[in-house]
């Protein structure tokens, strides 16, 4: 097996906030191979959103902070480890749009409204090779066809406003792929988009990674979405990974209780039996229990529950972070 | 806990460089768990407290607001106390004192030695024949002995009760202690400003007292009824806005007859900048009203017959109370400004009353200034009036607010 | 060119009437140079008259070129006139009361027998600005379609009218003219020395005369009698308008045919220009003339200023003071107020003195004057022929229980016990004074209004304006009682004859209604008569009725006078022939510029 | 903007217009006794008569002498259209349009010019204390602000008052050319001379607007910076400077412009108060004396000027934004 595209190791990522430090990301470690799809699930406020940006180190300036932990990234000529990058140094602005393309949640306000789309998507462009301005223009109007926007040319010169959210999250899609990255990673690209624009999405995520050949850290919260699109699932929990498994095993055999409860919360077409939520919340962020995150909320929590569990690798595809699955062995 | 200090509510935003707990790379791990624990009890106690409680701390927790807070009662007591703060009668003007300086509050002797009860030299003045100006010269042969809490010359106590009784003072009538030296006509400058403070302090209070009163009603009425009261008062508004304040002030001053006597100049003045400077609460005001005006406690009132002067009075208007109490307050520097501004142009209060804008019309003159740069105290009490009056406000603001 | 400055003994030209110098030996400045060599302009000789005045520098002849700056703090100006006046005669230098006026315009002068005919020889070749000649049309233009024509807005001054009746004047020849009174006028160089001007041009203004001009309104007409107006370009005055700008500033430029020159037949003026700059207020005047803006000012400075001069010149600023003895603050009593009350308190003899004994006077001197007022009454001034020490001293001390006395004597007391002094019928009291924006007579007022007159219980409010409606409501006699310098009374007979003294037709302002009213008291009739006959007997029966008039001012106190003082002056060092100090004369004729036609700007030092 | 909501804007302004004049008529009429009754008086004591019965004819026709107050303002407003503002009488019936016109320009000068000084100074503080937001260098500007709006101009001229005796020389109190420039006409050496002497006098009149500014500008900065489309610049691989001033500071401009409707006021307010302070040549002393002179026409017609010029100052404010926000132009 040749080195992943992104080997994510040991990331710890804090916040400094007035009302104390904030772990936002704690020992987190996954991988994505090449040409895969990897699916980062969990609740709001597990950390998934942080890790993303710790990978793009577009952290919050002076309160977002990677204290521990590599991230390599083998896209280049070399593999570099981002951790170590001036986030405002030239090598982590080559990285960032060139290596890996990003596109947010928010299609509405990820777009300057200041500036047409042709205009942003120049600048994306321009920021990353040395082409004319003509140039650039014509390659935009050429990804915006790509990502199915129709009549680009005209399009081009529109104002954000002028478009829907469906169109801007494409126009996104166009921008984060205009200087042909490796990565794509895409912080819930659907969240804010109806149902119907959101199969479009996935389905347009799903073939320009195929035709690029590129990889997708696809992050959202619904399981739905993962089930779509990813090959792989990293499922986190209060800054932790508890769970990492293929997306087929996460509906078939859950390994993690949290996992599992996930699972169980979601309506799925032609299931009759009861929605069964997770019991409790999600405490705050400066309220993490010691030991395992999950425990307070966890039905079959034991008395280990109090230390952090380990990870334990189950098999070649999933590995987990329970007191369950102690038996299964070595970390 | 050295950082459950830094966890008080009410500072969103740390001065660099505070003491936040601190978290090197290495440190991972179990060893954090109490800087964690410090975090949840102080979050603990965050959600315990009631909201007034709440508002306390937030305003407390602004250092700058709670000091102009005690500037201000300084500031007020020093002029409802004039008689007795200031040492002198502000009229009483000595002609041999013409433009005499501060006198130097003096601790130590000629001799060297040093005493505690301050004491000050009597001053002779002589006219130069080669200037034609008065030359002041400390007579280091009698020292007057500065007492606290003296009797002096009377006066009345808040405007009524006779008194003799003075915060300090010499004994002798013919030494002098001006704190900030002396006018033109021989006046100790400080008592002129402690009485000058009268007007301009309350033209601030009284005249943001009127604004309130108009604005609150109007804006209330306006934004609870709509329609056309409501356009018709919009459009008075803006028309009002369009004018550039300071000439508007000038222009409807400068038509108070002169012939008026000062004490009506000045409740001129005061209806004036309060008839002026309504528009803006009226719109605050206004806003507010709309966006409650739809709430359920004003509908449930409405539904259950209420009368309408009932709604504005028990619902509407104590639920804007803070909005108002902020918006007043940072209305009253405005006024003052306006106040100062006028008498400073000759076109506000007149003379014999006191303001401390006439008092700094006075010091305006290159020649005054470059000779008896002294004059020019009057404009230290209007701007450590004005920037408390603004630090206040803004504290007050913070803790209307205090979940921000 | 310049010429080397000596230094020439003054007492060599005292005499008015120098014996011409000759024509050859006539220079000009070289401003001119040019235009006289193109033809332009003829040769000086040929623009001068044949005896040119010969005016004596009060220190030394002056060079040629600059220009003469002046700070003005009115909008509306009417200083055009104050760099020089071209009247008839001009008052004698230096002062003496008893000198003959000197003759200007005029040659001389000759009464008949019984006085009430006077014929004047003009001097001859005069010309106007323009080059064209001036002759008597010109006066009897000025007199009869001017002056004496209802429809123009500019009237004779009372001075030079004889019980409210013009003169009639006849021109003679080109230079000899008659005027004819009804009554003996003795008076009559005296008359026309005080007043600005007796000529207009009248081969320019009557193009504008419907009398002479078909189509001619007297609308427009009246819309050009200023100087600034365009009148101004064609002048007998020693500079002409170049530009004017209102409210801003104006210039004028010097008069190539100016018909004066220096003892050494220079023409005059020394300067080429003169300016004059609208500031804010009397202390950018005198900012203006500390910081050099300004060369010289004697009109809008004042004690208040000492204190900036003193520290200017300390830091080494090139600026010098010089003291004038003039008339210091006076407060006016409205003697037609049109309420009666008012009126009747107003004319209250004992009232006036009560409220002049009620002012400290030495109080304000050290606050206000710097200890240069002479604390005084309404007498005419000491530089007068007419003043007695005991006029001045009368009503003049500060003394509280004498004023109360006289207040209760009169029946004013304080019946209700709110320390204020009731009228005799029980109304209360409470004068207004008005006073217009002034840096010294606020001040002053303000310590009168609020301290010295509630000591003796008179309670009076100030009503500070600005100075020109302050002075419109004193013109409309709308006033209680106005503040302003007691005016005229350093020349009783001359200048603004007309506020201080009764004298038909122009009753002072402040008791205008005079007809209507009834004259306030016997005293005020007596002086009328006083000051009626002065102008019409000889010279040492007029002081006689002068000293009493001055008697009657003062123990009357219609006009509430502080006392004379020495007013500082202030000019630039750079400045030439700048007089050691102001005498009376420079005042009366060329205040404030102080015959500006023999400034002149002194090389810088070299050396 | 629609044609359709610039027409509504018009026309509302036109109403305000209407309602301006009819305020500075009534600031004309408050002054006990008409300025015209007055004026006659005070001409016929100089003309020692009666005025000229065509003199009374055309006061009547012109201003509606001796008729009721509609007529006069009817009169009056008829005026403009002629360029007639009626007369002053302390500039000794000189027109008002005449002596408000040789003092518009400066008087539009000042405060364009001091409108430049404070958003040139005020802007890049305001970007710089953003970007270093919560150091010591962002308190000290913020509370230096606080300050700075706290002054009233009036103190502001006492203290330029104070520094020109003390620090500079007296040359710099009062106007604004050295003696030999006063009436000269406009030369380069002129302009140079004029911005020495306007130097001091302008930042004093910027320091109102430039704290204003400056908090504004914060602010605004501050909530762009959170916003998406900034991060998403930034994972586009542009430089920070180039996210901060293409992105976030020139959107952040956008609020400056629609708040100039705001800023006007103060800069007049303090032109006009620091002019008469200062005799600077502007409208402010002329209509400072007209008002103690009790000079009506000309004081209700430089109130009724300022006015107008604040109402097309909203105006050109509201056509700036949209000219400068695509949002606003074509929303």
């Amino acid at each position: 097996m040749s080195a992943p595209l992104l080997e994510v190791t040991g990331l710890t990522t804090h916040y400094r906030l007035p009302q104390g430090t904030l772990r936002a990301v704690e020992d987190v470690s996954f991988r994505i191979e090449a040409g895969e799809t990897l699916g980062v699930v969990g609740e709001s406020g597990c950390g998934k959103s942080v890790t993303a940006r710790s990978v793009m180190q577009l952290l919050p300036p002076r309160i977002g902070r990677i204290v521990a932990g590599s991230i390599v990234f083998d896209g280049a000529e070399e593999p570099v480890d981002i951790a170590s990058l001036d986030p405002n140094g030239a090598p982590m602005r080559a990285i960032r749009g060139g290596g890996i393309g990003m596109i947010f949640q928010e299609p509405m306000t990820s777009l300057n409204p200041v500036y047409t789309i042709g205009e942003q998507i120049v600048e994306a462009i321009r920021c990353h090779g040395d082409l004319s301005k003509k140039e650039a223009l014509a390659r935009a109007v050429e990804l915006l066809g790509q990502v199915g926007i129709t009549e680009p040319a005209s399009r081009v010169r529109q104002y954000p406003h002028a478009f829907s959210g469906g169109m801007r999250q494409r126009a996104m899609i166009a921008m984060a792929l205009s200087a042909g990255p490796k990565l794509l990673i895409a912080d819930e690209p659907t969240t804010a988009v109806d149902v119907t624009v959101e199969a479009q999405i996935l389905e347009l995520i799903d073939e320009l990674k195929r035709e690029r050949g590129m990889s997708v850290m696809l992050i959202t919260h619904d399981l739905n979405v993962i089930g779509e699109s990813a090959d792989r699932v990293v499922v986190m929990y209060l800054g932790r990974v508890v769970e990492t498994t293929t997306a087929r095993r996460v509906f078939d055999a859950p390994a993690h209780p949290y996992t599992r409860g996930l699972l169980g919360s979601l309506p799925a077409i032609g299931r009759r039996e009861r929605l069964r939520p997770i019991q409790g919340s999600v405490p705050g962020p400066h309220e993490r229990p010691p030991g395992c995150p999950f425990a307070p909320r966890c039905s079959e929590a034991m008395e280990i529950c109090r230390r952090q569990p380990p990870t334990f690798r189950i098999d070649a595809e999933t590995s987990v972070a329970c007191w369950l699955h102690e038996e299964a062995g070595g970390q | 806990m050295s950082d459950r200090r830094t966890s008080v509510p009410g500072v969103p935003e740390p001065a660099p460089g505070s003491a936040l707990p601190a978290v090197s790379g290495a440190a991972r791990g179990s060893t954090l768990e109490p800087t964690v624990e410090a975090s949840v009890s102080e979050a603990d106690a965050y959600r315990l407290l009631t909201v007034r409680q709440l508002m306390w701390r937030k305003f407390l927790s602004n250092r700058l607001a709670v000091l102009s807070a005690f500037v201000l009662i300084a500031l007020y007591s020093m002029t409802a106390f004039a008689g007795f703060v200031a040492p002198y009668d502000p009229q009483d003007g000595v002609s041999r004192l013409s433009y005499a300086p501060p006198t130097p509050l003096r601790f130590r002797t000629e001799e060297g030695d040093f005493t505690l009860r301050p004491f000050v030299y009597g001053l002779k003045s002589e006219r130069s024949t080669k200037t034609f100006m008065l030359e002041f010269v400390e007579d280091t042969s009698v020292r007057h002995p500065v007492y606290f809490l003296e009797h002096g010359e009377p006066y009345r106590l808040l405007g009524i009760f006779p008194a003799t009784l003075r915060l300090f003072g010499t004994r002798d009538p013919d030494a002098r202690v001006s704190l900030m030296g002396n006018d033109q006509r021989g006046r100790d400058l400080f008592s002129r400003i402690v009485y000058g403070g009268q007007v301009s302090l309350s033209v601030g209070l009284v005249g943001v007292a009127i604004m309130v009163l108009l604005g609150s009603v109007i804006g209330t009425l306006s934004g609870y009824f709509g329609g056309w009261f409501d356009s018709l008062v919009q459009r008075a508004i803006e028309t009002l806005r369009v004018f550039p304040e300071i000439p508007l002030w000038m222009a409807l001053s400068a038509a108070i007859p002169p012939t008026w006597s000062p004490e009506w100049v000045y409740a001129g003045i005061v209806v004036l900048l309060a008839l002026l400077g309504w528009t803006g609460l009226a719109r605050e005001v206004r806003g507010l009203t709309l966006s409650l005006k739809r709430r359920d406690f004003v509908l449930a009132a409405e539904a259950s017959g209420a009368s309408t002067a009932r709604i504005v009075r028990r619902h509407l208007i104590p639920t804007m109370t803070s909005h108002i109490i902020v918006t007043a307050t940072l209305a009253v520097p405005v006024t003052i400004i306006g106040e100062s501004a006028l008498s400073f142009l000759g076109i506000g209060v007149r003379p014999p009353m006191m303001s401390w804008g006439l008092l700094l019309s006075d010091a305006f003159k290159v020649q005054v200034i470059a000779l008896y740069p002294w004059m020019l105290f009057p404009a230290l009490f209007i701007l450590v009036t004005v920037l408390a009056f603004n630090f206040f406000g803004d504290g007050l603001r913070d803790m209307a607010d205090p979940f921000s | 060119m310049i010429r080397p400055v000596r230094l020439i003994c003054s007492a060599a030209f005292l005499l008015a009437a120098a014996p011409g110098v000759q024509g050859s030996d006539y220079a000009q400045s070289p401003m001119l140079d040019s235009a006289v060599e193109s033809g332009e302009l003829p040769p000086i000789d040929e623009r001068l008259p044949t005896e040119p005045r010969v005016l004596t520098p009060p220190l030394e002849i002056g060079s040629y070129g600059g220009t003469l700056r002046r700070g003005s703090a009115i909008v509306v100006d009417y200083l055009t006139e104050n760099f020089t006046r071209e009247p008839l005669f001009m008052w004698p230098l230096p002062d003496t009361s008893a000198g003959e006026p000197i003759p200007n315009l005029a040659r001389s002068v000759t009464f008949s027998e019984d006085g009430t005919s006077a014929t004047v020889t003009l001097r001859e070749g005069i010309r106007w600005s323009d080059g064209e000649p001036f002759t008597s049309e010109d006066i009897a233009f000025y007199w009869n379609d001017i002056m004496l024509d209802d429809n123009v807005a500019e009237t004779m001054p009372g001075i030079l009218q004889i019980d409210g009746e013009a003169p009639e004047l006849t021109v003679l020849s080109d230079t000899e003219l008659r005027v004819d009174f009804p009554k003996p006028f003795y008076f009559f160089p005296e008359a026309h020395a005080s007043i600005w001007e007796i000529a207009w041009p009248k081969h320019y203004m009557s193009q504008y005369h419907p009398s002479y001009t078909d189509g001619a309104s007297y609308e427009d007409l009246n819309e050009r009698l200023t100087l600034q107006s365009g009148r101004g370009r064609v002048t007998l005055q020693a500079w002409m308008l170049d530009d004017y700008v209102e409210g801003e500033h104006y210039k004028l430029v010097r008069n190539p045919y100016y018909w004066k020159v220096d003892p050494e037949g220079n023409q005059l003026p020394y300067f080429d220009r003169a300016e004059v700059t609208v500031v804010e207020d009397r202390q950018a005047v005198a900012l203006g003339n500390v910081t050099g803006k300004f060369d010289l000012d004697a009109m809008w400075v004042g004690p208040q200023h000492l204190g900036l001069f003193s520290e200017a010149i300390q830091d080494g600023r090139d600026i010098d003071i010089i003291f004038g003895d003039v008339q210091g603050m006076a407060i006016y009593s409205n003697m037609d107020h049109p309420d009666e009350a008012k009126r009747a308190v107003l004319r209250n003899r004992d009232f006036r003195r009560a409220l002049s004994l009620a002012i400290d006077r030495e109080e304000i001197n050290n606050v206000f004057y710097n200890g240069l007022l002479q604390p005084g009454g309404s007498a005419f001034s000491p530089v007068t022929g007419y003043f007695r020490e005991e006029d001045y001293a009368l009503w003049a001390d500060h003394d509280v229980e004498r004023a109360k006395e006289l207040l209760a004597e009169a029946g004013f007391e304080d019946s209700d016990g709110d320390s204020f002094v009731e009228s005799p019928d029980g109304a209360p009291i409470n004068v207004v004074v008005d006073v217009g924006q002034h840096d010294l007579y606020t001040g002053i007022v303000e310590l009168i209004v609020t301290r010295h007159l509630p000591a003796v219980g008179i309670k009076a409010t100030m009503n500070v304006g600005d100075q020109t409606s302050v002075r419109d409501r004193f013109d409309a006699g709308e006033f209680e009682m106005h503040v302003w310098d007691y005016e005229g009374a350093s020349f009783p007979l001359a200048q603004n004859f007309d506020e201080l003294a009764p004298g038909a037709p122009n009753m002072p302002p402040w008791h205008a209604k005079h007809a209507e009213n009834g004259p306030v008291d016997a005293e005020f009739e007596r002086m009328g008569e006083l000051m009626g006959s002065a102008t019409q007997v000889p010279y040492e029966e007029r002081v006689e009725q002068m000293r009493e008039v001055s008697q009657l001012h003062a123990d009357n106190l219609w006009i509430i006078h502080l006392g004379y003082f020495q007013r500082p002056f202030v000019h630039s060092t750079r400045l030439g022939n700048v007089p050691p100090m102001l005498t009376r004369s420079d005042q009366v004729n060329d205040q404030p510029a102080w015959q500006a036609m023999l400034l002149f700007e002194k090389d810088p030092p070299s050396e | 903007m629609s044609v359709r909501a610039l027409l509504g804007r018009l026309a509302s302004a036109l109403v305000t217009l209407v309602l301006i004049s009819i305020v500075s008529f009534a600031v004309i009429q408050l002054p006990p006794g008409d300025v015209i009754s007055n004026w006659v008086t005070q001409q016929e004591i100089v003309a020692g008569s009666n005025l000229p019965p065509a003199t009374y004819e055309m006061l009547r026709e012109r201003y509606g002498f001796g008729e009721s107050l509609p007529v006069q303002y009817l009169k009056w407003v008829g005026g403009f259209f002629r360029g007639d503002f009626g007369f002053s009488v302390i500039y000794d019936g000189a027109p008002v349009a005449e002596i408000v016109g040789r003092r518009i320009g400066m008087t539009f000068l000042l405060v364009i010019l001091s409108l430049i000084v404070a958003w040139g100074i005020a802007i890049p503080l305001g970007i710089y204390a953003a970007t270093h937001k919560n150091r010591f260098s962002d308190y000290l500007l913020s509370n230096i602000a606080l300050f700075g709006l706290s002054i009233p101009d009036f103190l502001m001229a006492v203290v330029y008052l104070f520094v020109a005796v003390f620090l500079l020389d007296t040359n710099y109190v009062g106007g604004l050319f050295s003696s030999a420039y006063e009436n000269a006409p406009w030369s380069l050496e002129r302009l140079v001379d004029f911005l020495k002497h306007l130097a001091v006098p302008l930042f004093i009149l910027s320091i109102g607007g430039m704290a204003g500014t400056f908090r504004i500008m914060r602010a605004n900065l501050l909530d762009l910076l959170d916003q998406q489309f900034v991060e998403t610049a930034r994972a586009k691989g542009l430089a920070e400077r180039a996210v901060i001033y293409r992105h976030a500071a020139r959107i952040a401009i956008n609020p400056l412009i629609s708040r100039l409707g705001m800023q006007l006021p103060v800069l007049l307010n303090g032109t006009i108060i620091i002019s008469i302070v200062l005799d600077l040549p502007t409208l402010g002393p002329p209509f400072y004396r007209a008002l103690i002179a009790q000079d009506m026409y000309l004081a209700g017609t430089v109130l009724m000027i300022l006015a107008v010029t604040l109402l097309v100052g909203n105006l050109i404010a509201d056509l700036l934004l949209a000219w400068s926000d695509p949002r606003v132009r074509e929303g």
